[in-house]
C-alpha cells in the first residue's frame, strides 16, 4: 500500500543479443517478462513499483533491431532505433523529413538519445490518475478518475473515449500513420504486419493496452513505403514546455499535390484519443479539392465532428480543429516589420 | 536570421569604477569544485557503517493512525529500526535574541506524525542496511488508518458548514499577550491555537459571477480614505484574480545524513543558513545547541524552501541514535514535492480607482491565502504591503484570510506574497491604461514609488517607508534599453495567426536586514580568514559579501581565505540566507568588522610607532602614519596583535555582540588581529529593492501557444558587488517568477485530496527553450543611502516583474478579458478566446 | 487464487474491484457438469414418476384440446429477455476470454433491455396473472420431502402432480430472480459509470468499497448466470421437456402432457368461455 | 566483505586524493569521506533468480579506468556510480529523466545515468564530470567557459549541464545561441539561471574550437 519511489524492485535481467534469443525468452517467460527498448517509460513504472516484473528483457544488445535501412519498396527502420538517429538520418531528413521533424520533437536530446521508435509508438499512457498507481480502468480496476464530475482532465480525450479518457501521447505514431507505415510484429507464430493506424486499439477494444501487442510479441520494424518519399509535409506539436512535454495534441499530414489539387492526402492526429487517430473522413473529403484555406477550414471543421470534451479539456477541440486545417495548408509564417 | 556566432554576454556594463574590488567580476572560491564534481552536496557524502532510510507517507489527505503493524518489516535482515511520531521528543521552546522564549506549539508541524494533515505526510520511517531493503520493508508495515474530514480549497473551508482541515477548525488564532511595560520584557505569546471560521451564504453570493466572495477576514489594515478615493475616481476595475501554488523545487531534494559522536550530532544537509540552523536543530531534537554540528557546504537552492532546519534533517537524526549508526536519508523528488514546501496560492480580489491620468486613487484589497495544514506563511500580508509601496496608493485597505487545507505546507518562496500582489495588481494597471489611452510605462511611472517612499499601515504612529526607491530611473532606462516605444510604435501587431503583445511591470521586494556580526582574523602572515556563516546557496553573496572587507582593508582579495559551511569553524551570527537580506546585511556586518580591524591595525600602529590611532591609516596590506611616515604590515600587526591580547586577539569580544559569535571568538583567540563587530549603522527605513521588468511575447491564437521572445529587467538594487552574481540572480529569480506564468502549478484530484502533478512533467517548471536565448538585465548601481556599502539584496524583487510582465504582454496580445489566472497556458488562451471571456474558474487553483 | 481481485484505492485501502475472470470457466464447467451428470442420471437411474391420482373423469372431459399456458405478453418478454440475457452474457464475458470488441455499449443497452423486460414483468406479473403460481408452495415442499424418501427407498407416500409450474422449475425461477436482480440493480447503479447519455455520469456516487463489492456483486450474479441458462437451454431442448418449450413458442399445451403432468387441482384451467382466451396465469422463466 | 568488495574499495580510495581525503575528516569529525560507499550483502538486493555474484560482478569503463563493481540487476548507472564507485559529482535531480543532472557521456553520447541499467554498459565507455578534466587538473575547455564566466549559481545541474554541452559540441562544435539551447535543452536548472549558463557555454564551445585549432 505504501507509496516508494525510485527504488526499483529486483528483477531478473537478460540480454539477449539477437532476436531469436529474445523470442526464445518471450515465448518462455510470457507475460512475466516485461519488455525493455530505451528504458524511459518503463523505469517510472519500475521506479514508482506499480509494475513488479519478475523479468526484464533488454533489447539493447540486440543489433538486428536497430539501424535504418533502405528497401526496394521504401525504408526499414529498426524498432530500437534511436529518435536522435531517426531525427538526424539525412535520408529520413530528405525524403520522410515528416518522421524526422516529429523524432526531434520528442522530451529532451538525452531521451532522443536513448528512446527509441520502438518504445516512442508502444509507450503507455500518461494519464495522471494511471501513472500515481490509482486502480482505474487501464489498471484493471473499475473506473475513469480523471472523467468524474470532479476529475482534473486538461490532457484527456475529446474522441473516441470508452469509460477510459487517457490519450496517447506518441510523437512519431502520427507521423508515421501519415506515411503509411507498416509495423512488423515477430511471436512464436512467426511474423505480421499491420498498418500503423491498426497497430493502436482504443479502450472500446482493449481497455489496458494502447498497441495491439500481446504477450510474446515483439515489434521488430517499421517499414516505410516510397509511396509519400518526398510528398508535402506538416506536422505540429503543442505542448506546455518545449522540452520534456507530451503532445496536448499534435497533427502529422502527408500530401501528393497536382498542381493546386490534392491527389493523395493521409492525416493523423494524437493527443485527441486513446490512440493515434487517422482522419479517414478528412482524407476523403478533401482528396480531389483545392488546396484552399476553404478546403483546409472544411477538413479542420469535419475532424472535430462528435468531439466531446471533458471538463477542463474543452479547448482541445478548436485546437484540433486549427491543427488540421493548418496540416493542409500549412501555417503562414508571421512576418515582422520590425 | 544570420547566425550570431558572437559570445553574447547577459548586459556587460562596466560597475564599481568608484572600487578595486566592489562591483568587480572575479572567480569565487567554490566554483573549481563544483564544475569538477568534487563539491560535495549532502547526499554526497558517505560514512561507514551508514544506513539507509525510506519514509512512509500517509495516502490519506486527513487521517488518524489508528495502528501500526510493522511486525513483518522488523523480521527482515537488514531492517535496523523503525521510527514512529511516539518516538519523538518533545519540541523544545526557542528563545528569541531579544530574550522572548517562543513556546513549542504542540499543533505545529513534527518529522512524523499520529494524524496526517495532508497527503504524502511522513507518517514512519525505516532505517535498513540498504534502500532496496528499506523500500520493502516500508511495503510490508501496515497502517490502519481512520479517515476524517479534509479540504483542498479554502473557499471549501469558508462555505457555510464546509469541512475544516483541522479536527478543530481552519485558521490559526493567535493570542497576543499584553505588551510590555516599558523596560521589561515582553511576555511569551502563548501558542497559536487553531479557531474555525465561516462565511455566511450571503457571503458567498458573488461567487457566483467568479468574483471572489469576501467575508469576514483573519487580518485587515487601512490607511486613507477609500470612499473619497473610489469617489474621485475616474475610473474603477473591480478584478478577481487566482495564481498558482508552485513547489520550490530545489534541484537538490532535502536529503540528509546524521550520525551521533561523543554527544554531538553531526547533521549534513543543504541549507539556506550555515549558522541558524544549528538551534533550530537543536529545538526540533530537544538538545542543546551545543550538541549541533551542521555541515552544509553547498546547497542545490534554497528558495526559501531551506531556510534553517526542515523535518528531513531531523529523522535521520533520531534515527541515527536509535540504531547507533549514520543514517542517511534520500529524499525522492515525489517525497520532495510533498514535504518540500511550495508558495501559497493567493485569490485575490482587487478594486482599484484611477483618476484620468492614471494616478490611482484608492486600493481595497482582499485575499485569501492557502496556507497548507500547518503555520501560517505571511503571504497575503506581505502581497498588500508590496502592493501598498509599490504603487502607492494614496488610500488602501486590506483585508487578508489565511486559510488551512489538507494540502502541503507552505513556506516563503522567493518574494513570498510580494510576487502575488504584483500578479494581482498589474493586469489591473493594464487594463486601466488600456481604458484610459495611456501608456503602460507611463502609468506606472505615474504611481511607482520614489525616494524614501511610504507604504503600508501606520504602526505606532507612523508608516513605514523604503530607504530609498530609484523605480523610476529603473523604469526610464528600462525601456530606453527595451526600446519600449520604438516597439509599441511598430505596427502590425498580428501576422498570420501571430499576435504579439508587450508587457512592463514594476516589481520588489524587500531587500535587507541590520544587526548581525562581522567576524575574521588577520593572520600573523598577513592573510584574512574569514568565516563566513551564510548559506551557500550559489548566489555567491556566502563570498561576496566579504569582499567588503578586502575593499576597505585595501588587501588584495587573493589573500582572504574564506571558510565556510561547518559550524565547527567558528562562524559569526549570521542572517538566515532568505528574504534578500544576505548582501545587505552581511556587506554591513563585514564593513563593521572591518571598521574594527581598521581601529584595531590603527591602535596597535600608535602603541608601537607612537603617535595617535587617527594618524595612521590602512592601505595597501599596511597600516602606516598618515601622509607616508612609518608603519607596519599587516602581518606585522597581527603579531603584534597576539601579544597584546584582550580584545586585540580575541581574548576580549565586544559585549554587544551575539553569543554565538562570541563562542567563535573565544576559539579563534590567539590566532591573530581579530575583527569582530555587530553591524550598528543607523538605519531608518526598510531596504527594498526594485525590478522594471519588460518583455514581449507572441502567440500563436490558433493554437493558444505562445513563446517569450525578449525580456529585460532592470534592477534598482543598491552598489552592485558582483555583476555575474547579481545578473544571475536578477535573470534567475525573473524566470522563477516567469515559471509561474507559463506552467508551474499543483493540481488536485478533489475527491481523494491526491497531488497528482508531482512529476516535473506535470507541476512544469521552466526549461532553457521556455526562455528568450537573449535575456537582458541592468542595474542602476545608484547606494543605497541608508547602509555603509550602499548594497541591497536582490533574491527576491525580479520574481513578481518575471510573471506580471509576462501577463501583461499576453494581455496585450490577446485582450485584457480572457483570462484571469496564472499560469496562463494554451488551454487557457485557447479556451478563452473561443468563448471570448474567462472560461477557467478564477476561483480555483487546482487546475 | 482467490475469487476477488483486489485492488489498492488511492487512500491505501484494499478494496475488491471484480471478481476473478477465472469464475467465468468454472461456472461454465458447472453448467455443463450438471447438464452430462443430469442427462446420464436421467438416461440410466432415473426411475419412472409415479404420482398420486387426481384428476377426475369429469374434469377430463371439460377440458379443451390445447391447454392455453402463456400469453403473448408473456411469451414476449421471455424472449426478448432471453436475447437480452445473451446479449448480455456475451458481451460481458467473450472480451474477458480473448474475444475484443466494443462490447460496453452494447452491454449498457442490452441491460438496458433486460431491466425493462423484468420491470414489465414484475408489473405484469403481480398486478395481470397468478403471482403466486411461480413460487414454491406447501405441498411442494411436502411432495419434495417425499421424492426424496422415495428416493432413497425409504416408504413415502406419492407425491402429487405438479402445479402449472413443477417444483423445480419454481426453484430454478427463484434463483434466476435473485441473480437477475442483482446484476439489474448493480446494472443500474453501474450506468452511473459510463457515458450513456441517459444517467449523469458520477463514480462517486458511493465508496471505493461499496462500488467494489456492487462489482462483485454484479460479477457473481453474472457468472453464475452462465451456468443457469447453460441448464436453461438444456432442459429445454430435453425431450421430455419439449412441450413446456413449445408452449413457451405457441402458448399452449396439449391436454395429455397437461394431465401427465400437472395437478388440475393445482393449476386449475377452466374450460374456455370462448376459444383463444383463458384465464390462469403464465409465469414465464 | 568480499574479495572483489575490497578490491572496489581499494580501487576507489586510491582515487581520492591525500587532500579531499583529509578535508573530508576534519570538515566532519569521523569517517565522512568522499570514499565510495558500500552496500552490505543484503539478501533483498539479491536476484530472484539463480543469478549468483557471478553475474553481479562487472567491470566498467569509467572515465578510461576499469572498475570491477558488484552490481544487483535493477541498478541504475546513476547508483552504480554514485554509491559503488563514490564519483558523486553525478547528481541524482529527479532520479526520472527529467532533469538532466545525471547527464553523462556513454560512448561520447549523453544519457541520463538515471535511467540506464549499469549492466547495460558493461562494454561501453563512461566519462563523468569526474574524468572531464585533465589527471593534471587542468579544466576541460567547457569548464573553463563556466569558471570564466561565473556560469551557475548553486551548481547542482552543473555537471550534467557540463556533460550535456560537451556531448552536444562534440558534434556541433559552431553553435548559434539558440542551437547550443537546443542541445542542451535537456537539463534542467531550477536556480533559472539559463541566461549565464548560455553564455558560460558559449564561452566553452570557443574554448574547444580554439584548442582543437591549436
Amino acid at each position: 500500500m505504501a507509496v516508494i519511489r525510485d527504488v526499483m524492485p529486483a528483477f531478473q535481467l537478460l540480454q539477449p543479443t539477437s532476436i531469436a534469443d529474445a523470442q526464445k525468452i518471450l515465448d518462455q517467460y510470457g507475460p512475466d517478462a516485461w519488455v525493455l527498448a530505451g528504458g524511459l517509460d518503463s523505469f517510472d513504472w519500475l521506479k514508482d513499483r506499480i509494475k513488479k516484473p519478475n523479468t526484464v528483457v533488454d533489447l539493447s544488445g540486440v543489433e538486428e533491431l536497430k539501424g535504418i535501412r533502405e528497401t526496394g519498396q521504401g525504408l526499414e527502420i529498426g524498432a530500437m532505433t534511436t529518435l536522435t538517429e531517426i531525427a538526424q538520418h539525412p535520408l529520413i531528413k530528405a525524403k520522410y523529413s515528416l518522421l524526422a521533424q516529429s523524432a526531434e520533437l520528442v522530451a529532451s536530446p538525452q531521451i532522443r538519445n536513448q528512446g527509441t521508435i520502438g518504445g516512442n509508438v508502444s509507450q503507455d499512457t500518461r494519464c495522471w490518475y494511471y501513472r500515481a498507481g490509482w486502480p482505474c480502468y487501464r489498471a484493471g480496476g473499475n473506473i475513469c478518475y480523471a472523467d468524474t464530475p470532479v476529475g482534473r482532465n486538461r490532457e484527456h480525450a475529446i474522441l473516441h473515449a470508452e469509460r477510459c479518457v487517457a490519450v496517447n501521447p506518441s510523437d512519431t505514431a502520427p507521423a508515421l500513420i501519415a506515411l503509411d507505415a507498416k509495423f512488423v510484429i515477430r511471436n512464436r507464430k512467426g511474423e505480421r504486419v499491420v498498418n500503423a493506424e491498426d497497430y493502436f486499439v482504443g479502450p472500446e477494444i482493449d481497455i489496458t493496452r494502447l498497441t495491439v501487442l500481446q504477450p510474446g510479441d515483439l515489434l521488430t520494424a517499421v517499414r516505410i513505403p516510397a509511396t509519400w518519399a518526398g510528398a508535402q509535409f506538416y506536422f505540429e506539436k503543442v505542448r506546455d514546455r518545449n522540452v520534456w512535454d507530451f503532445p496536448l495534441m499534435n497533427v502529422a499530414s502527408a500530401m501528393v499535390l497536382s498542381g493546386d489539387t490534392i491527389q493523395q492526402v493521409r492525416v493523423a492526429v494524437n493527443g485527441a484519443a486513446a490512440r493515434p487517430l487517422r482522419l479517414k473522413a478528412v482524407e476523403n473529403a478533401i482528396r480531389g479539392k483545392q488546396r484552399s484555406i476553404a478546403t483546409a477550414e472544411m477538413a479542420g471543421n469535419l475532424a472535430v465532428q462528435g468531439a466531446v470534451p471533458l471538463q477542463f479539456n474543452a479547448y482541445k477541440i478548436p485546437l484540433m480543429r486549427n491543427l488540421v486545417k493548418r496540416s493542409i495548408t500549412g501555417v503562414q509564417e508571421a512576418t515582422w516589420a520590425s | 536570421m544570420p547566425k550570431a556566432r558572437e559570445i553574447v554576454p547577459g548586459s556587460e556594463r562596466k560597475y564599481g569604477a568608484q572600487y578595486k574590488v566592489i562591483g568587480k567580476n572575479y572567480q569565487t572560491a567554490d566554483l573549481y569544485a563544483k564544475v569538477t564534481g568534487q563539491a560535495k552536496y549532502a547526499e554526497d557524502f558517505r560514512a561507514d557503517g551508514m544506513l539507509f532510510c525510506k519514509l512512509l507517507l500517509s495516502p490519506l489527505p486527513h487521517a488518524r493512525v489508528k495502528h501500526i503493524d510493522a511486525s513483518e518489516a522488523l523480521k527482515m535482515p537488514g531492517v535496523k529500526a523503525i521510527l514512529t511520531a511516539n518516538d519523538l521528543p518533545a519540541p523544545a521552546d526557542s528563545l528569541t535574541d531579544l530574550g522572548t522564549v517562543i513556546k513549542a506549539n504542540p499543533r505545529g508541524e513534527r518529522a512524523l506524525t499520529n494524524e496526517p494533515l495532508y497527503q504524502g505526510e511522513p507518517v514512519l520511517a525505516v532505517a535498513a542496511v540498504d534502500e532496496y531493503t528499506a523500500a520493502e520493508a516500508i511495503e510490508k508495515i501496515n497502517v490502519e488508518f481512520e479517515p476524517l474530514p479534509f479540504v483542498l480549497d479554502p473557499l471549501d473551508s469558508l462555505r457555510p458548514g464546509g469541512p475544516n482541515p483541522r479536527v478543530e477548525g481552519n485558521v490559526w488564532d493567535q493570542h497576543q499577550p499584553p505588551p510590555a511595560k516599558p523596560g521589561e520584557r515582553p511576555a511569551s505569546p502563548p501558542p497559536a491555537e487553531v479557531a474555525e471560521l465561516k462565511w455566511t451564504s450571503a457571503d458567498f453570493e458573488g461567487a457566483k459571477q467568479g468574483r471572489l466572495p469576501m467575508g469576514k477576514p483573519t487580518d485587515d489594515w487601512s490607511y486613507g480614505d477609500i470612499d473619497q478615493g473610489f469617489k474621485n475616481a475616474e475610473l474603477i476595475v473591480d478584478e478577481s484574480f487566482v495564481t498558482p501554488d508552485t513547489s520550490h523545487q530545489t534541484l537538490e531534494t532535502r536529503s540528509a545524513l546524521a550520525y551521533w559522536q561523543n554527544g554531538k550530532v553531526y547533521v549534513h544537509t543543504g541549507t539556506q543558513s550555515t549558522v541558524q540552523t544549528v538551534p533550530a536543530l537543536a529545538r526540533w531534537l530537544h538538545i542543546d545547541a551545543s550538541n549541533v554540528v551542521l555541515v552544509s557546504e553547498y546547497t542545490g537552492g534554497g528558495f526559501g524552501s531551506k531556510v534553517t532546519a526542515a523535518i528531513t534533517a531531523i529523522i535521520p537524526a533520531l534515527l541515527s541514535k536509535k540504531t547507533n549508526a549514520p543514517v542517511m536519508m534520500r529524499i525522492t523528488r515525489e517525497e520532495e514535492t510533498f514535504i518540500g514546501r511550495g508558495r501559497p496560492s493567493l485569490l485575490g480580489r482587487l478594486k482599484v480607482g484611477f483618476s484620468k491620468e492614471g494616478r490611482i486613487t484608492a486600493v481595497d484589497m482582499f485575499v485569501i491565502c492557502n496556507t497548507g495544514p500547518y503555520d501560517a506563511v505571511g503571504d497575503a500580508g506581505a502581497a498588500a504591503r508590496i502592493v501598498s509601496l509599490l504603487y502607492q496608493p494614496p488610500a488602501m485597505r486590506w483585508r487578508g484570510a489565511t486559510i488551512m487545507t489538507n494540502t502541503p505546507p507552505r513556506g516563503p518562496q522567493s518574494a513570498p506574497g510580494g510576487m502575488q500582489g504584483i500578479v494581482m495588481m498589474e493586469p489591473i494597471i493594464c487594463k486601466a491604461a488600456r481604458k484610459l489611452g495611456l501608456d503602460q510605462v507611463a502609468v506606472r511611472r505615474v504611481n511607482c514609488p520614489e525616494g524614501k517612499a511610504d507604504f503600508g499601515p501606520v504602526q505606532n504612529g507612523k508608516r513605514a517607508h523604503c530607504t530609498s526607491s530609484f523605480m523610476k530611473d529603473a523604469l526610464d532606462r528600462g525601456a530606453e534599453q527595451f526600446r519600449w516605444q520604438e516597439r509599441v510604435a511598430s505596427k502590425p501587431k498580428r501576422a498570420g495567426s501571430k499576435v504579439r503583445g508587450l508587457g512592463v511591470s514594476l516589481s520588489c521586494f524587500f531587500g535587507g536586514s541590520t544587526g548581525y556580526d562581522g567576524l575574521f582574523v588577520i593572520k600573523s602572515d598577513g592573510r584574512i580568514a574569514i568565516p563566513s556563516g551564510i548559506g551557500n546557496l550559489g548566489t555567491e553573496s556566502v563570498i561576496d559579501c566579504h569582499r567588503v572587507v578586502a575593499e576597505v582593508l585595501g588587501v588584495p582579495w587573493e589573500k582572504c581565505d574564506l571558510t565556510w559551511g561547518n559550524t565547527t569553524q567558528n562562524l559569526p551570527w549570521t542572517c538566515v540566507s532568505g528574504g534578500s537580506q544576505t548582501t545587505h546585511a552581511m556587506t554591513r556586518a563585514a564593513h563593521a568588522a572591518a571598521m574594527d580591524a581598521k581601529q584595531k591595525l590603527q591602535e596597535i600602529a600608535a602603541k608601537k610607532l607612537g603617535g595617535k590611532p587617527e594618524h595612521y591609516e590602512v592601505a595597501h596590506e599596511r597600516v602606516f602614519a598618515k601622509g607616508g611616515g612609518a608603519g607596519m604590515t599587516l602581518a606585522q600587526a597581527a603579531q603584534h596583535a597576539v601579544k597584546l591580547g584582550g580584545k586585540y586577539d580575541g581574548h576580549e569580544a565586544p559585549p554587544d555582540v551575539n553569543k554565538y559569535t562570541k563562542a567563535s571568538v573565544a576559539a579563534l583567540a590567539g590566532q591573530g588581529l581579530v575583527a569582530v563587530a555587530k553591524d550598528k549603522y543607523p538605519h531608518d527605513g526598510t531596504s527594498m529593492s526594485f525590478v522594471a521588468s519588460f518583455a514581449e511575447v507572441e502567440v500563436d491564437v490558433e493554437t493558444g501557444k505562445y513563446n517569450i521572445i525578449d525580456f529585460l529587467a532592470y534592477a534598482d538594487v543598491g552598489t552592485v558587488i558582483h555583476p555575474r552574481a547579481l545578473g544571475g540572480q536578477v535573470l534567475g529569480r525573473s524566470i522563477l517568477g516567469i515559471g509561474h506564468a507559463i506552467g508551474q502549478k499543483w493540481v488536485f484530484d478533489p475527491e481523494y485530496g491526491h497531488m497528482i502533478s508531482r512529476r516535473f512533467y506535470q507541476s512544469k517548471p521552466p526549461t532553457i527553450l521556455d526562455v528568450p536565448p537573449n535575456m537582458q538585465w541592468a542595474a542602476l548601481d545608484i547606494p543605497d543611502p541608508e547602509t555603509p556599502v550602499g548594497a541591497r539584496g536582490i533574491g527576491e524583487p525580479p520574481v513578481g516583474g518575471g510573471c506580471a510582465s509576462i501577463l501583461n504582454a499576453l494581455s496585450d496580445a490577446v485582450g485584457d478579458d480572457v483570462f484571469r489566472r496564472a499560469p496562463v497556458n494554451a488551454d487557457t488562451i485557447l479556451t478563452s478566446l473561443e468563448a471570448g471571456r474567462p472560461m477557467q474558474d478564477p476561483l480555483t487553483a487546482h487546475i | 487464487m482467490g475469487i476477488l481481485e483486489w485492488a489498492t484505492s488511492p487512500w491505501g485501502q484494499r478494496v475488491p474491484i471484480h471478481i476473478a475472470w477465472f469464475l467465468i470457466w468454472v461456472s461454465l464447467i458447472a453448467g455443463l457438469l450438471f447438464l452430462v451428470v443430469h442427462a446420464i442420471y436421467v438416461r440410466y437411474f432415473a426411475k419412472q414418476k409415479q404420482y398420486a391420482a387426481t384428476t377426475s373423469p369429469e374434469l377430463l372431459s371439460r377440458l379443451p384440446e390445447k391447454i392455453s399456458r402463456h400469453s403473448l405478453a408473456a411469451r414476449l418478454f421471455h424472449w426478448i429477455m432471453a436475447l437480452a440475457m445473451l446479449a448480455l452474457l456475451f458481451t460481458a464475458f467473450l472480451p474477458k476470454v480473448g474475444v475484443q470488441f466494443n462490447w460496453v455499449t452494447y452491454h449498457w443497452i442490452a441491460g438496458l433491455v433486460l431491466t425493462g423486460s423484468i420491470i414489465f414483468h414484475i408489473i405484469h406479473a403481480s398486478f395481470f396473472l397468478d403471482f403466486w403460481s411461480i413460487w414454491p408452495d406447501k405441498i411442494d415442499l411436502q411432495d419434495s420431502w417425499k421424492r426424496t424418501l422415495r428416493f432413497f427407498g425409504r416408504p413415502a407416500p406419492l407425491p402429487r402432480k405438479s402445479g402449472k409450474y413443477p417444483f423445480d422449475n419454481k426453484l430454478y425461477h427463484g434463483v434466476i430472480v435473485l441473480c437477475g436482480l442483482a446484476v439489474m440493480v448493480t446494472g443500474i447503479f453501474m450506468k452511473f459509470r459510463v457515458r450513456t447519455g441517459i444517467l449523469p455520469r458520477n463514480p462517486y456516487l458511493f465508496g471505493d468499497m461499496s462500488w467494489g463489492l456492487m462489482y462483485v456483486m454484479h460479477g457473481l450474479a453474472g457468472v453464475a448466470l452462465i451456468a443457469l441458462v447453460v441448464v436453461h437451454i438444456y432442459f429445454a431442448v430435453r425431450p421430455e421437456k419439449l412441450p413446456i418449450t413449445y408452449s413457451m413458442v405457441f402458448g399452449s399445451m396439449k391436454r395429455d402432457f397437461y394431465l401427465e403432468e400437472h395437478d388440475p387441482e393445482r393449476w386449475v384451467v377452466e374450460p374456455p368461455p370462448f376459444p383463444g382466451s383463458q384465464k390462469g396465469g403464465a409465469h414465464a422463466d | 566483505m568480499s574479495e572483489a568488495d575490497k578490491q572496489v574499495s581499494e580501487t576507489a580510495a586510491k582515487r581520492v586524493s591525500r587532500r579531499a581525503f583529509i578535508k573530508g575528516v576534519i570538515t566532519s569529525g569521523v569517517a565522512v569521506s568522499s570514499t565510495s560507499y558500500l552496500f552490505r550483502a543484503s539478501t533483498l538486493a539479491g536476484q530472484r533468480s539463480s543469478a549468483g555474484l557471478g553475474e553481479r560482478l562487472i567491470t566498467l569503463n569509467v572515465n578510461g579506468q576499469q572498475r570491477r563493481v558488484d552490481v544487483v540487476k535493477q541498478e541504475t548507472l546513476a547508483w552504480t556510480l554514485r554509491y559503488k564507485l563514490g564519483l558523486t559529482g553525478t547528481k541524482l535531480g529527479c532520479d526520472r529523466a527529467e532533469c538532466g543532472s545525471c547527464t553523462v557521456l556513454i560512448d561520447d553520447v549523453p544519457y541520463y545515468a538515471c535511467s540506464v541499467l549499469t549492466h547495460t554498459v558493461r562494454d561501453k565507455k563512461v566519462l563523468t564530470i569526474e574524468g572531464l578534466a585533465s589527471p593534471h587538473g587542468k579544466l576541460h575547455p567547457v569548464q573553463q567557459g563556466v569558471v570564466d564566466e561565473q556560469g551557475f549559481q548553486c551548481a547542482y545541474c552543473m555537471p550534467g549541464f557540463v556533460m550535456a554541452a560537451v556531448g552536444f559540441l562534440k558534434t556541433n562544435p559552431n553553435p548559434t545561441r539558440a542551437e547550443l539551447a537546443h542541445g542542451i535543452s535537456g537539463n534542467l536548472c531550477r536556480c533559472q539561471d539559463y541566461d549565464k549558463i548560455l553564455t558560460a557555454f558559449m564561452r566553452g564551445a570557443e574554448y574547444m574550437r580554439r584548442s582543437s585549432r591549436a
